[in-house]
């Protein structure tokens, strides 16, 4: 590789998140590099079933809820604006999201949340019953008892939205590397001077850590944990319709699905509870395979005939509040982290703006990154438990 | 069209007759042959049209791996015909694009 | 999810995966064999012409009849055959994922022994998805299994042995071929099966290629063309032939999947039909003990399918201690021999450079060989 | 390759072709198979042990001229269909024909059939004398012809008639 003896930025990660920045910083004329030690979206964006759900997860706080959506609806527009601006075709679908009761309970509890998200200002969200919901999604189980119902949500596909990032950031001059591991991040006493690669160093006062689920190799005083989780994915089939579904039943089964523009079904959500080393694990067991395919039976009876064509393992990441880090290091000038997502999509555009933003206007942003700092975790030790899955993650979260 | 004798296979073998509803028109089928035989055999070589561009496709492979004769079968599409054997009463649909699951 | 523990897994009943799954049984270990298939055979069945070779290799018996023996020798050896069970996949530690159209089911053989055979190769042109256009092979399996006729009037593509062979047994099924169209300047195949078709006025135009195929709804005509040296059309060399069945016969290729997932290492040798897995002269892959034989391991024929197959079968055997060594190999060499026979020639040594290709690949590859 | 010259030339220098002397002692067995493929059958299938592959079995067939009788065992023997009876001396003016025949209908005996040289064209009308079963569904067909094709005459049109028999001539130009 050739690569350049020194440059502005240096982003570490060739997924959506670091080619979002890596597209606003070329944009605004800086000199920005890439690089990937596999290839473009090789992680969670390029295995993940690009579901847009802006408010993920059963929180319950107010506060947090009024704050999130900022953040969300920001996203939310910016992802309308890529779908424009990029030459690149992702997919963008805004067909709504579910979050569905298979039980009275369980109802109860989503009509409660809907009534909170409301209260903070949520606006969109509403609950749609049983009947309602078995008419939008007609393939679904009939014991359905009710959801939680955003029609701005919907999906796009991941793999394209990297791709067509990549692209962008090219046009604007920023270099892709792939196949190119950074060994080590370079520090002096004030902040940032290099990234070491291959044996080489590139001087540079910016880095951004944005490898995700692998950030804390190369920045330990932030404990992002990994977690792997396992997708199927169906044969082509017409519209069940496309929305995504994620849903929590009892306190075991997590399980999502979404359908891409092609016809495809995505269903995941039932992983084996691993070690943290074995989260990076891209194989799928044979158990895993069988639960993830027995969810259609399950969930979706009358499309229990149809064929599974392809089945993968990806990492994406959490920390120990669940929110991402985005922001500087503290102690190190320069070292920005942008990792911790599990949910990108709600992510992906706004983290490519605000860190752009903070690296061209020496720390300024048009939203405070303050809900997302990297401080919160500054070398905490957290004890997480082990072996985990999802569900066992989002039940120590205390999102379940 | 049946090879009805053959020189080296001899005479078609006596087997169970069994009736498939094509399109709503009955079609007479061996008990155990796939259903695409069955089709050919009754001269029907279209099995489905394409979603974009609304093209007709037929038997390509007959082993299963090129997808392209699938068919809605008794109410579920993308039924490789090639590999799926008739049964007495099967309905069989010509498939429109990805087709439509019966609910 | 039911595990089935067992010497060894043969997944394909074709040829090779018969004659592997019978080597094994004969020294007593526990066999069973996998085929997604409603019939066992894998394409022998619908070999009705006879094989040449010696009588060692079943010279001149037809390929039914031969499938028919290797059937009766493996229910006799109480091989268990599952049909219409799909080998969907290989997980850790030897797990076969395997799906009998209602659920899935586990075999956990000690050794695996693949033999899932080749697919056609598609030929894109014009037109070339109509109904009307299919895989000689396809059309092979259609006329000699299920005694239907795709149609009547046929454009051949491709002069090879498929090409020709399908050519005469679609005579014999009552179809008129109106053409052989071949783009090489010469016939693939051999003299003799090219002779028998030439003989009752089949037309064979090499240099010449399809240019494209035409119909409403399905082939209602084709349109060929002469070839220059450099295989383009020649202009004004156009032909439209009334035809409403054209076979596509320009080569098959390894249908490998499984062992890409069991991370068998590959190679590209065109003769040998592209990439496939790298294997040594024991047909064991450069994942021990996984094993393949016929054209997943290169394309050739059923006769040389069936001798890769006894070597998996008896490899697979000893490396489990049902036959010793020393016999082992014995038993190797008679099979390795006969082999030769079709490895020679001005048809056979090519395959032969292909396979030393493979060997040495193995060899450079894998450290420790014996 | 293609045209019977070509075809006939190739064969000619192939050890399994009668020499001319040979033919006029009457009935040979005249081996086309003039390609190194592993191949032997013949050679077993021969009682008077006349035809010789050996090691290895890509060998040529040869044919052993003295030993010939003019059996005919060979010819369903042969998986290739590439060995016919030719006897020059059945009478004076006729020469018969035996070969290899996989299609029906089968003609009778008595019919008059279209005889084909080697790449299919007509050469001459010819006279079913018989019509026998040979090893596995290959059919020994024997006909009668005029004694100067016996070098050329190989094939009998199928008596289906099929579309292409009719049209071939129009494509031979290509």
């Amino acid at each position: 590789m050739h690569f350049p003896l020194s440059c502005e930025v240096v982003i570490i990660g060739g997924g959506m998140m670091g080619l979002s920045t890596a597209y606003r910083l070329a944009q605004a004329g800086c000199d920005v590099i890439v690089l990937e030690w596999r290839n473009i979206a090789s992680g969670a964006s390029g295995r993940n079933g690009g579901q847009i759900i802006q408010l993920d997860g059963r929180d319950k706080d107010q506060k947090s809820i009024s704050q999130r959506l900022i953040y969300a609806k920001e996203n939310t527009k910016l992802l309308d604006e890529l779908y424009e601006e990029l030459d690149y075709d992702f997919e963008l679908n805004r067909c709504g999201s579910f979050d569905v009761a298979f039980s009275k309970k369980d109802a109860e509890e989503l009509m409660e949340l809907v009534e909170i998200q409301r209260k903070a200002g949520d606006k969109e969200i509403e609950f749609l019953e049983g009947d309602e919901v078995q008419r939008l999604f007609p393939v679904l189980r009939k014991d359905v008892y009710g959801a939680r119902y955003r029609p701005t949500d919907g999906n796009l596909e991941p793999l394209k939205l990297t791709y067509g990032l990549a692209k962008a950031a090219k046009k604007y001059g920023a270099k892709i590397f792939t196949h190119s591991k950074v060994d080590k991040i370079l520090v002096d006493h004030i902040g940032v001077t290099g990234v070491s690669i291959q044996g080489r160093t590139i001087k540079t006062k910016w880095v951004v850590n944005a490898t995700n689920a692998w950030a804390s190799i190369l920045t330990p005083e932030v404990d992002i944990l990994p977690l792997r989780d396992v997708a199927v994915l169906t044969e082509e089939i017409a519209s069940i319709p496309p929305s995504p579904i994620e849903t929590i039943i009892g306190d075991e089964l997590v399980f999502t699905t979404t359908q891409t523009r092609s016809g495809n079904v995505l269903v995941g959500g039932r992983t084996e509870a691993r070690f943290r080393k074995d989260q990076y694990k891209e194989d799928v067991t044979l158990e895993e395979l069988r639960e993830n395919v027995s969810i259609i039976s399950e969930f979706f009876p009358s499309i229990s005939n149809v064929n599974v064509i392809r089945a993968w393992a990806g990492t994406m990441a959490f920390t120990a509040d669940g929110f991402p880090c985005i922001g500087p290091m503290p102690g190190v000038k320069g070292l920005i982290i942008s990792a911790g997502f599990n949910n990108g999509m709600g992510y992906v555009a706004i983290t490519g703006k605000l860190v752009s933003e903070y690296i061209l206007h020496n720390g300024k942003t048009s939203l405070p990154l303050d809900p997302f700092d990297p401080a919160r975790f500054y070398k905490k030790k957290i004890k997480w438990p082990e072996p985990y899955n999802y569900s066992i993650i989002t039940k120590f979260l205390g999102r379940l | 069209m049946r090879i009805v004798d053959h020189p080296i296979l001899g005479k078609l073998k006596e087997r169970k007759k069994v009736f498939i509803e094509v399109d709503g028109r009955k079609i007479e089928a061996y008990e155990g042959e796939p259903i695409a035989a069955a089709l050919l055999a009754a001269g029907v070589r279209v099995f489905r049209y394409t979603s974009k561009e609304k093209e007709p496709r037929g038997l390509f492979c007959a082993i299963g791996r090129c997808t392209d004769c699938v068919m809605i079968v008794d109410g579920i599409p993308n039924v490789r015909t090639c590999v799926t054997s008739v049964r007495d009463g099967m309905k069989i649909e010509t498939q429109k694009g990805l087709g439509k699951w019966r609910k | 999810m039911k595990e089935k523990e067992i010497d060894l897994a043969v997944v394909g009943s074709g040829p090779a995966g018969l004659s592997a799954a019978i080597e094994a049984a004969k020294y007593g270990a526990s066999v069973e064999i996998i085929d997604e298939n409603a019939l066992p055979g894998g394409q022998l069945f619908k070999q009705i012409h006879k094989f040449f070779g010696s009588k060692e290799h079943y010279a001149g018996v037809r390929g039914y009849d031969i499938g028919r023996k290797l059937l009766d020798e493996a229910e006799n050896l109480k091989v268990d055959i599952r049909l219409n069970t799909i080998a969907f996949g290989v997980f850790n530690k030897n797990k076969i994922g395997l799906f009998d159209q209602k659920s899935i089911l586990v075999s956990k053989p000690k050794k695996i022994i693949i033999a899932t055979g080749a697919s056609e190769n598609p030929l894109a042109f014009p037109g070339w998805t109509l109904p009307g256009v299919m895989g000689a092979g396809a059309v092979q399996t259609m006329i000699n299994i299920h005694r239907v006729l795709p149609g009547r009037k046929v454009l051949m593509v491709g002069a090879g042995n498929v090409g020709l062979i399908v050519s005469y047994q679609l005579l014999q099924a009552g179809a008129d071929v109106v053409a052989i169209v071949e783009a090489m300047p010469k016939i693939g195949g051999y003299f003799v099966h090219a002779a028998k078709v030439l003989r009752i006025g089949v037309l064979i135009l090499t240099s010449h290629t399809i240019i494209e195929a035409k119909g409403d709804k399905e082939v209602e005509s084709a349109t060929i063309a002469a070839l220059d040296q450099n295989l383009n059309p020649i202009k004004g060399s156009e032909k439209e032939l009334e035809v409403d069945l054209i076979c596509i016969a320009i080569g098959l290729r390894p249908e490998a999947d499984l062992c890409r997932m069991l991370n068998c290492e590959f190679t590209y040798i065109p003769f040998l039909g592209g990439h496939v897995p790298i294997h040594n002269e024991d047909m064991e892959t450069t994942t021990p003990g996984v094993y393949v034989a016929g054209d997943v391991s290169g394309i050739e024929e059923a006769s040389v399918a069936m001798e890769e197959g006894r070597i998996a079968g008896i490899s697979a055997a000893e490396s489990l201690g049902y036959i010793s060594s020393e016999e082992a190999e014995k038993e190797k060499m008679k099979c390795k021999e006969r082999l030769k026979a079709f490895r020679i020639g001005p048809f056979g040594s090519p395959r032969q450079e292909g396979k030393n290709k493979i060997f040495e690949e193995y060899k450079r590859r894998v450290k420790n060989v014996k | 390759m293609l045209n019977e010259e070509a075809i006939l030339n190739k064969i000619k220098v192939s050890p399994g072709y009668p020499s001319k002397e040979r033919f006029l002692k009457g009935p040979v067995a005249v081996i086309e198979c003039p390609e190194e493929i592993p191949c032997n059958p013949c050679e077993e299938a021969c009682p008077f042990g006349a035809i010789k592959v050996g090691e290895p079995i890509t060998n040529i067939p040869m044919l052993i001229e003295d030993k010939c009788v003019g059996c005919g065992k060979c010819i369903s023997a042969c998986p290739g269909l590439a060995i016919f009876l030719v006897n020059i001396n059945y009478s004076e003016k006729e020469a018969a024909i035996s070969l290899p025949y996989e299609f029906f209908p089968l003609p009778n005996v008595g019919d008059e059939v279209d005889v084909l040289n080697r790449e299919g064209k007509f050469i001459c009308k010819g006279k079913v004398i018989k019509v026998i079963e040979g090893e596995d569904h290959t059919w020994i067909i024997t006909i009668l012809i005029p004694k100067e094709f016996f070098e050329v005459a190989r094939g009998i049109k199928p008596l289906k008639g099929g579309v292409f028999f009719g049209k071939k001539e129009n494509y031979m130009s290509l």
